[in-house]
């Protein structure tokens, strides 16, 4: 039986469990319509970006994708300005002028967030190329879904990226649908994990449900990316518990097979790896302490978010370029 | 050919009368839409329908629902590669089909510019006229609830510079119908521009198939006042805007072109001739905007009959924002051309 | 910033004084880029080059020739995946580099429409200013010699029309150097389009740096009869056919807006408030060209100015056939610009 | 030692001569300033056309490349019509507006051929699901360099092509070079025939200057193919011998390694194949008449060609589009 350090454990479940709670309020608020922008949520996926960004320094460069919420948490993103650009407000860590696809903060190494699928992969690869030409020992990391995986962006970043041997690490979050395309209608083989091999990239995949099982591939992936190797490739298969869009489950609407969904809410991985915590003397208590914690500083960001100011009119009009010399 | 027994629609005849008037029967734009698809579908085998979630239970929010059951194989999912995707439904319709390739939003069809632009658009030049390719890229124009810089691009503008390719910008049921046939008998690659907004209004549409013309525009509403150019979604908001400024006595000309590739100039010259007045209402972006186009293209037409400035009504220079607040100050509506037509007069 | 102490043109001063005048050193266009580049490569470390051939024996078309062997490893070849290399380069943008990407061909910038305006030309504003992209595009137009419809587009109106991109379209040496550095040194992405033709063209250039400010159109010739607003490739042909007017005693005042995002629409009305004429001499096909666009635009501000009608020279609105008989009557030269002035006299 | 049918091998060799003819003919021809349009000759590489196209039937599809030449000839179009519209004539195949690099002529399966890198592998794909469609035995081909297999919608269309199953072979004429561009600053790994694999397309790699090789491997694929077993990659090794475009070789000018022209001019594939055929019994005077009755043929093409009128100056406008219903 391996042993993880305390701490190791309590971070893990720390950010894993903000990005449940953080969605979770989403889910509850949206009714009331004041949350106007459609929201991706990662409710059932969230291990992935808490054992992929347990490795990462502020420093790092991520990009993501319309399902960003996880990434920016795991980053390290304030969240008032999350919860903020999600209310539209100025305050927002775009101003409001990105909403829940967009949301971005470089000073977390988050450049920009895109919503069309496949076009973060290049950014992050160029992001890399912008590393290794600074001689930064820093990594990209990219997140992106199985349906990014259908895109040609897709396979011209792993070539440039091996080419190049530049430090970045592509993560796949495969939930198997894109929107209500199911994986297989849309790609002949289950292989995304070996999409790089052609190309000289290793890749591997794990069960993105088990946030131990990932944070050992992705530290592994990310100490061969620091120390030069080139790029990596790791797939994570997981679940979208709710629909492509929006607080709703749609599995009633027929968007997938009847028992699907219930077979992996069965597999959370936030209960899975509370029960692993129990077993590792975490007890009840502190987990109850965190969850707390946690859902302070969500239900602070609303009201934060609810109490900040609208941007201002004129504001429509500025970032659209810099002006220039 | 399966397409030539279809009437094609008496344009005159249509003229000043809004759809949705009379006693016929009512559909929204994407009923109307969908049942465009399927006659298509039953009265040649060569038809068929690709797109991101056209078999769904959404299928593209109704305007495919149900197609895939009644016609197997022929309307089906594809993956998210709107390059190739653009190119393999360009040679098909090389090789003898002919494809309704659709797209959730306007923004995705940028990846397949090259396929566009390139080749569909170029391949009967290129082959002195002997090749040809009638493929119909259905897009929808997005809109609000912070959908956001990529969500929500009204680009049609750029399609008006791209010789070979045609145009359809549909506002109403009736003309989704109408242009969405004639688009599909078209041995032409058309980019067939949808509102989502226009999504679930309603107009008579008549069972039958009918082909719209393109290239012909139509009156929506007659006035001797002023000339209103309206494009897509601005439509129905010009139309609200005319029966408003009608309490204030205003009587405004709604002008349709329905397609912007061919355009009809006579439609719209015969018109300010008459008013004296012209606002072009056009949701896309200032620069380089339909607006601008057209106005160019007019500009020496219009000297001798303009009695005072035109105004054009886009949207300003920016990506969307996504703030409800600054949604709300980004988009234009019929009380943006009611102050347009204010200024005209 | 290494760029605040380069001077920035005294725009003032370059009126009415024609590049290739002067007694001072004279550089082709292709060498005036490649000096521009490589005082950017030397001034800043940020900056590098890529693009299929930069570093070949060509160095597209001489303009980075040998740049690879002073700067290692900033001046490379890539693979050819235009759309993602453009996303590479914006991410490098995004993540502190100024990249410079150069095309051999405009046309196969289609292939990354998506990454140039979903992603490049956005990035700033959905972060709300947070972001930059400070990246270069560089594009050559081909034409003639049978390039046919793939080699030699020149679709920049398209650009004209993507909220967040600057465009430049130099049309001598001396702007193409000015012009660089500043797009260079400028925060927002730059679509930088040359022109295969101009390559070869002379003017004097100073050694020093210099940076030419967007938005300032310049009067290349001052004349008093009609004004010729000329874009790229016909701001040569336009100075040529006024030459040849003057012997008619025509004296046409030829204006290069040397930038078409911003676009100087001041130095256009006030040579037409002199003027009572206007010309625009524009290389892109008819249909939605830059001409329209700017007829469009300034319409309104023209219309008590103008005597005549304005007259466009354009492409016709069909791709470029390969075959020289058809080429010749495609293209436009001071000979039809020559025809369009004595229409608007 | 396996035996050929006579007449299937002078066959081979009457194309694949024909090739080099027709492309020798336009290098003597090009200094007089008739043929104006840009020639990307494929002086080295007939062997491919050759060996490929001997399997294909006049109703099959073809997509080619800038570097169409052999391809249109092995495909069986005529040459008169082919040189006609080198010299920009209404009598050719294009009626004087494609050029070389646009030859096309859909009586033989040549709707559309594109010069944009990459651009006729979906093309192809389509028209296989086309064929499909219609229930139709044939079968679509598509050549291109290994520069597009640096290209995005390489990949997107092998997966579209795996997906569906469709009848489409795709060839890749790999001659180390894209312009100027060695495949090694493109592409990490030489491993052109693989790139499939992750999609389940069998690939197969030959010796592109060896007609036998390569009618062997195609005509296996192709058999597969035909037989409703989906598409196959080849990719054959060869080398062009003449700068990237126009008709003089640019090794001089420091293109590429000293030396490297020369040790493929060794390796000609014409030649090779006639020591070949000279083993098997055909006779120096049958070769030299089959040339003789090519060399007739071409030269007619050229007469043709030059005797042929320009197209009218109203076709300038037409074929835009069809005017609509
Ligand atoms: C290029 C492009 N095509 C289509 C879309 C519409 N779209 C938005 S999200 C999405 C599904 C993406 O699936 P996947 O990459 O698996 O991510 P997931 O939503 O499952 O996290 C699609 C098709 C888009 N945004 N961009
Ligand atoms: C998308 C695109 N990018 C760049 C070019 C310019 N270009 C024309 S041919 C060529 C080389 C292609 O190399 P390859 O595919 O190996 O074919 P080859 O010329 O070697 O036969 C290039 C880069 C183009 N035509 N299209
Ligand atoms: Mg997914
Ligand atoms: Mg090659």
């Amino acid at each position: 039986m391996k042993r993880y350090p305390h701490e190791f454990l309590k971070k893990l479940y720390s950010v894993m469990l903000e990005i449940r709670l953080f969605e979770e309020k989403i889910i509850s608020l949206y009714p009331d319509r004041q949350i106007r922008t459609p929201v991706h949520l990662c409710v059932g996926q969230e291990a992935i970006a808490a054992g992929v960004c347990l490795w990462l320094k502020k420093r790092d460069v991520l990009f993501s994708t319309h399902r960003c919420h996880g990434h920016c948490i795991a980053k390290g993103m304030d969240l008032n300005s999350m919860m903020a650009e999600l209310y539209g407000r100025k305050t927002g860590c775009c101003g409001g002028k990105g909403g829940s696809m967009h949301l971005s903060d470089p000073a977390y190494g988050i450049y920009s967030t895109t919503a069309i699928v496949g076009g973060g992969i290049p950014l992050a690869v160029g992001a890399a190329l912008s590393l290794k030409f600074q001689k930064r020992r820093d990594i990209a990391v990219v997140f992106f879904g199985d349906g990014a995986a259908d895109e040609g962006v897709f396979y011209e970043s792993l070539n440039f990226a091996a080419l190049k041997k530049l430090p970045v690490f592509f993560v796949c979050e495969n939930n198997f649908y894109a929107t209500n395309s199911s994986q297989k209608v849309r790609q002949p083989l289950d292989n995304i994990f070996k999409k790089g091999g052609v190309f000289g990239i290793p890749g591997f995949r794990c069960d993105g449900n088990d946030v131990l099982e990932v944070s050992r591939h992705a530290g592994r992936c990310i100490d061969r990316i620091r120390a030069g190797e080139g790029p990596a490739l790791l797939e994570c298969r997981t679940y979208r518990w709710k629909g492509h869009v929006g607080p709703d489950c749609d599995a009633q609407k027929g968007c997938r097979p009847a028992g699907e969904v219930s077979r992996w809410i069965k597999r959370c991985p936030v209960k899975k790896f509370e029960s692993f915590l129990r077993k590792r003397g975490v007890g009840g208590d502190e987990m109850r302490r965190i969850r707390a914690r946690l859902s302070a500083r969500i239900e602070k960001a609303v009201v934060f978010a609810k109490n900040s100011p609208w941007p201002q009119a004129r504001e429509l009009l500025t970032d659209v370029t810099g002006g220039g010399i | 050919m399966p397409w030539t027994t279809i009437a094609i629609e008496n344009h005159t005849r249509k003229l000043a009368k809004d759809p949705g008037e009379g006693d016929e029967r009512l559909l929204t734009y994407a009923q109307a839409l969908r049942e465009a698809q399927q006659q298509a579908l039953r009265r040649d085998r060569r038809v068929f329908i690709a797109g991101e979630g056209v078999d769904d239970p959404g299928g593209i929010f109704g305007s495919t629902l149900g197609l895939h059951k009644e016609f197997t194989g022929r309307v089906f999912d594809i993956p998210l590669a709107e390059a190739a995707v653009t190119g393999i439904m360009t040679g098909a319709a090389l090789a003898g089909l002919r494809p309704v390739l659709a797209h959730m939003r306007l923004d995705f069809t940028l990846l397949s510019f090259d396929q566009i632009l390139n080749h569909a658009a170029k391949a009967r030049y290129m082959s002195g006229g002997r090749s040809r390719v009638p493929l119909v890229i259905r897009a929808l124009i997005g809109q609000g609830w912070g959908s956001a810089a990529q969500h929500s691009q009204s680009f049609y503008p750029l399609f008006m510079h791209m010789p070979g390719l045609k145009v359809a910008l549909p506002s109403n049921a009736y003309d989704a119908k109408g242009l969405l046939l004639a688009a599909i008998a078209d041995d032409d690659p058309v980019m067939f521009i949808e509102h989502r907004w226009l999504y679930d209004l309603k107009s008579v549409v008549p069972e039958k198939e009918y082909l719209i013309p393109f290239g012909k525009g139509v009156v929506r509403r007659r006035g001797a006042d002023v000339t209103i150019l309206a494009l897509s979604l601005m439509v129905p908001e010009a139309l609200k805007a005319s029966e408003e400024l009608l309490r204030e006595g205003i009587r405004a000309e709604v002008i349709d072109p329905r397609t912007l590739v061919p355009f009809d100039e006579g439609i719209v010259l015969k018109s300010v001739a008459k008013t004296g007045r012209l606002v072009i209402a056009d949701s896309s972006w200032r620069g380089g905007s339909a607006a601008e186009i057209l106005l160019g293209r007019l500009c020496n037409p219009l000297r001798p009959l303009l009695k005072k400035d035109a105004v054009c009504v886009t949207l300003p220079d920016s990506p969307t924002p996504a703030s409800p607040f600054l949604e709300k100050r980004f988009y234009k509506d019929s009380a943006d051309i009611k102050d347009a037509v204010r200024k005209v007069l």
